[in-house]
């Protein structure tokens, strides 16, 4: 099934040089298997309009497709349509409730959003694993609310240090905000521990979701989360393109950050009403094709099976995680064994900028950096590293490919 | 011109969105009963109804509301104040969810004239995922209405 | 020519029931031609990447295309590349700005954006005809600041009434923000009129261009404004992306609102430092393959020529309003000489709902509502109108078929 | 390999990338005439240098650094030292600008080595659009660094 699947992604016959491609990018962003590119032409060709709005015909395509779309992600990852809340990307669904927060701690949303409402008093805690997009917002939040922010440490294996978790989200912890799975580790945290302890402090939890529901099976009602997030792009969806999730009752009532049309109900010269969710964080005209190209990936996910997807790349985590061991001078950045396909590593004495030239030159696509993890990288003593990830589409060839360039960076580099 | 378009506006609906019952004053704090009085709006296109709902003692239910908006809305609003006076409470009830259960079945199903009498002409509405919202305003209105005037009847 | 780029528009064949389709609904969302289309099969089939980071072959085509598209537009709307920051829409855009001087206003950005400090001595100039996009965001800043929101008032012939143009726009007034091209009455704003008072009270400029950039040419630096908001959907270009164009200096010292991956320099547990313009205001992965389309779009409008275009809507504008002018009952809101062909009218006893519901069982798509334009409406004693607006795509026989179904809705709903 | 990367990774920059003439410790305060100094960083990779550039009395320009990055931006860094104690501060001055347009050409020119010096065995680098913010990060904050120097030895 896998290697049938991979003829679907009309990217991967893209010759590099001499090389095949060898794609192991798909943590930045994932490639498109050709139905979801066809829903672009499909979709502007057939029944683009406004959505919400105009009785004509295009319009109720278009906005049957627009709805469409929370119904196929609700029964990806849980709840029901109206808890899904399109956004642009990933970030701006962290953003909406940290910048909600920010707006109901000044006043913003009258009583309803009271139970938001952070001051010096309080705490927001984080883990040293975030991805930028889930600590910059909470560290921009604390600034403005005079709330402190804490973190949870890293452990030399590259999980996360729960021995003082108790004394670091205590009672003064209103949100406690971590990541699923590392984007640069490729750890998969114990959310139930770590939402138990929400729960017993009463905190908000906030899932990044962004390396999870593409991998594996997820289910944020099942995982008993507040809110969570994650893009599309990263699941064989579009650019342009994000979900935030939400519990019905906090999504009603958290402030709205983005204002102006198809958010409102009545709007004077001075004063505006605002719409439930998920019109409520919906302002503007919104990514509708996008939408539509992005309910036809979550059908193909669906139908290949998360559970299947998972399995294949642990599989290929083996592969990877076995061939970089048998390379001399290669540090693979944390070694849990709850992990996805994502492995990022050190070369000593070559820069990882230079580690990616040359597999690039190899046919092999990785990415190379800080990985929007700048503290997670000083965490580890470095600051860049390779990355290396996988997706459904990658095959063992693709390791091979990946292990046999790496194994001649460093003489290539006249480094032994 | 379409089908469509002739079921979606049968000459009943066209008739009680001209000559509407029910679309009287609003009585406010002045309302006898146990009583109820809802405010909904259509934010796609602005339409709005207030309807007052009120119970008398022997169980009769007077509807009244006042409104703007398009032909579908307010020939709806007619029609639930034309039922409300001649159903009782549970009826009404009843009503209201049969009426809900055929707007939103995009056509399949067909109004039952016994039960829904003149709502059973919105079946075409079904049809017309965006005019559906326009067929329930006032019978949103009328469901929070008639709560608040069961309520206070309780109390 | 106008009558053969009709056929780049593969929507434009689509039969609604009997009749062919005539669609007058651009204002809310225009269609796009089949090379626009084509740029996301294309992209996503043979360049699709994270740009900005890896050093890999498809990361450098990405990053070539996206910063591609800020050339583009910087030639279409003046300016520097660096000046033009995507968003997901022109909503985006303008809140931007106006939660960026929210973030001023409360101490964010440092030294540097005190210049965008507002406090409850000031005031915001807006006017009586915007769309909610630029009307929300400027309440909630005047909310949250305790400025106070003024607007300029309408006249009935639809155009700005400028008599208190002194004592509404005064020393006082630190942000106007106006749109230049009504989306209701098609009117098009006196903008050198507006900026010169606001030059003489030291004003920072925000033009909605939504109405503007798509059908004639706008030069964002010969207006001297300080902040430019459009959409791309509504100028060729896909959904899921805006443009905010801004003066250098200025977006460099505005405090950005979405924070994240990609607009940090360096990043602690603690604190961070942001990027320049405009990667600032870019947090996270970002519509890059609708960046690669709106510039095949931006080259295509470039190709016919903006001043053509908007002869060719005049001319339009001009067979609808004599058309309408001879149908007894209908009653179009504004007269503005200077216009573009976007006309709002109201039915003598039928809803603009039904008008909408008669038009497009004749096969021609028109918006009915508020057009995100409570107040407007308001002002002129009507909840809702129904909009006809032209683009470059609409022929003669468009409007014909249009005014020829108009002329039936009375009499269909029994009116006379 | 293809020849591209052999055009990028020149066995010159290779050396230099490794013995890095210049990278020693900063004398902050303690520079004795005057001087200025730049730290800058690539937000996309982490890379960072900071860099401090003296004049003499003479005319004479040295340059310190210390920094942390690929090969690219290490061995740049080494030969601006190299060419900073063989020319002026106008000769830099065309040296740097000369750079500059080399590393945008996008492989269109070929370096003069004779006014680059080893310099200009970075042009292939300019074929890697991603690589040559590598390159040109110490030239950034040697002009910078330079810049000020220039202005302390006005005052
Ligand atoms: C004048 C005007 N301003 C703002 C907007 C908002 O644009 P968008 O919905 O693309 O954010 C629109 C269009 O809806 C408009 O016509
Ligand atoms: C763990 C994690 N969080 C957040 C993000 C941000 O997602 P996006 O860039 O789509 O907003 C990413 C990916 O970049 C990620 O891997």
């Amino acid at each position: 099934m896998f290697s049938r699947l991979r003829n679907d992604f009309p990217i991967l016959d893209t010759r590099v040089g001499e090389s095949s491609l060898s794609y192991l990018d798909s943590g930045a962003t994932s490639q498109k298997p050709q139905c979801v590119i066809d829903t672009f032409t499909e979709y502007y060709s057939q029944r683009n309009a406004a959505v919400h709005r105009g009785a004509h015909s295009l319009a109720v395509m278009a906005t049957d497709a627009f709805e469409a779309g929370r119904e196929a992600v609700a029964d990806l990852v849980g709840g029901a349509p109206e808890q899904v809340v399109w956004t642009k990307n990933a970030t701006e669904a962290l953003n909406v409730v940290a910048l909600g927060i920010d707006r109901a701690s000044h006043g913003f949303g009258g009583e309803a959003a009271q139970c938001f409402s952070l001051g010096p008093a309080d705490s927001i805690v984080v883990t040293e694993m975030e991805h930028h997009a889930n600590l910059v917002p909470w560290q921009q939040l604390a600034q403005s609310t005079g709330a402190q922010l804490r973190w949870l440490p890293v452990t030399d294996a590259g999980e996360l240090d729960l021995s003082d978790l108790e004394s670091i989200v205590d009672e003064t912890t209103k949100v406690f905000a971590f990541t699923h799975v590392s984007n640069v580790l490729g750890t998969i945290n114990p959310v139930d521990t770590l939402v138990a302890r929400a729960r017993q402090v009463g905190a908000l939890v906030v899932l990044d979701a962004c390396q999870s529901v593409p991998h594996m099976p997820v289910n944020f009602v099942d995982l008993d989360v507040d809110f969570a997030a994650f893009s599309a792009h990263k699941a064989l969806g579009p650019t342009g393109l994000g979900t935030l999730w939400g519990k019905t009752d906090l999504l009603n009532s958290l402030p709205p950050v983005l204002t102006g049309g198809s958010m409102i109900t009545t709007v004077t010269m001075e004063d505006s009403a605002f719409m439930d969710a998920p019109q409520r964080f919906e302002a503007g005209t919104q990514p509708v094709a996008e939408v539509a190209a992005f309910t036809t990936a979550v059908n193909y996910l669906a139908e290949v099976g998360l559970e299947k997807i998972f399995d294949h790349e642990r599989e290929l985590a083996g592969v990877l995680l076995d061939g970089i061991a048998k390379i001399p001078g290669i540090t693979v950045l944390g070694a849990a064994d709850n992990r996805i396909g994502t492995v990022a590593f050190d070369v000593d004495g070559v820069h990882a900028h230079d580690v990616g030239q040359y597999l690039d030159s190899q046919g092999v696509a990785v990415r190379v950096g800080h990985h929007c993890a700048q503290p997670l990288h000083r965490r580890f003593g470095v600051t860049a590293t390779t990355r290396a990830s996988t997706y459904l589409y990658n095959n063992t060839e693709d390791c091979e490919q990946f292990l046999a360039a790496l194994a001649e960076v460093r003489p290539f580099f006249g480094v032994q | 011109m379409s089908t469509q378009m002739q079921q979606l506006y049968q000459q009943v609906i066209l008739d009680h969105s001209r000559s509407r019952i029910g679309n009287a004053a609003l009585l406010r704090e002045g309302a006898a009963g146990p009583h109820g009085s809802s405010h909904q709006i259509n934010p796609t296109c602005g339409d709005e109804i207030e309807l007052e709902a009120e119970i008398s003692d022997d169980g009769a239910i007077a509807v009244r509301w006042s409104g703007d908006g398009c032909s579908i809305s307010m020939a709806s609003a007619s029609v639930l104040s034309e039922l409300a006076s001649e159903n009782s409470v549970e009826g009404m009830l009843d009503i209201e969810a049969k009426f809900h259960e055929l707007m939103h079945s995009r056509g399949t199903i067909v109004g039952d004239e016994e039960i829904l009498g003149d709502a059973a002409a919105f079946s075409g509405v079904s049809k017309f995922p965006a005019r559906i919202k326009c067929a329930l305003l006032s019978w949103v209105a009328f469901k929070d209405a008639l709560n608040q005037a069961q309520t206070s009847l309780k109390e």
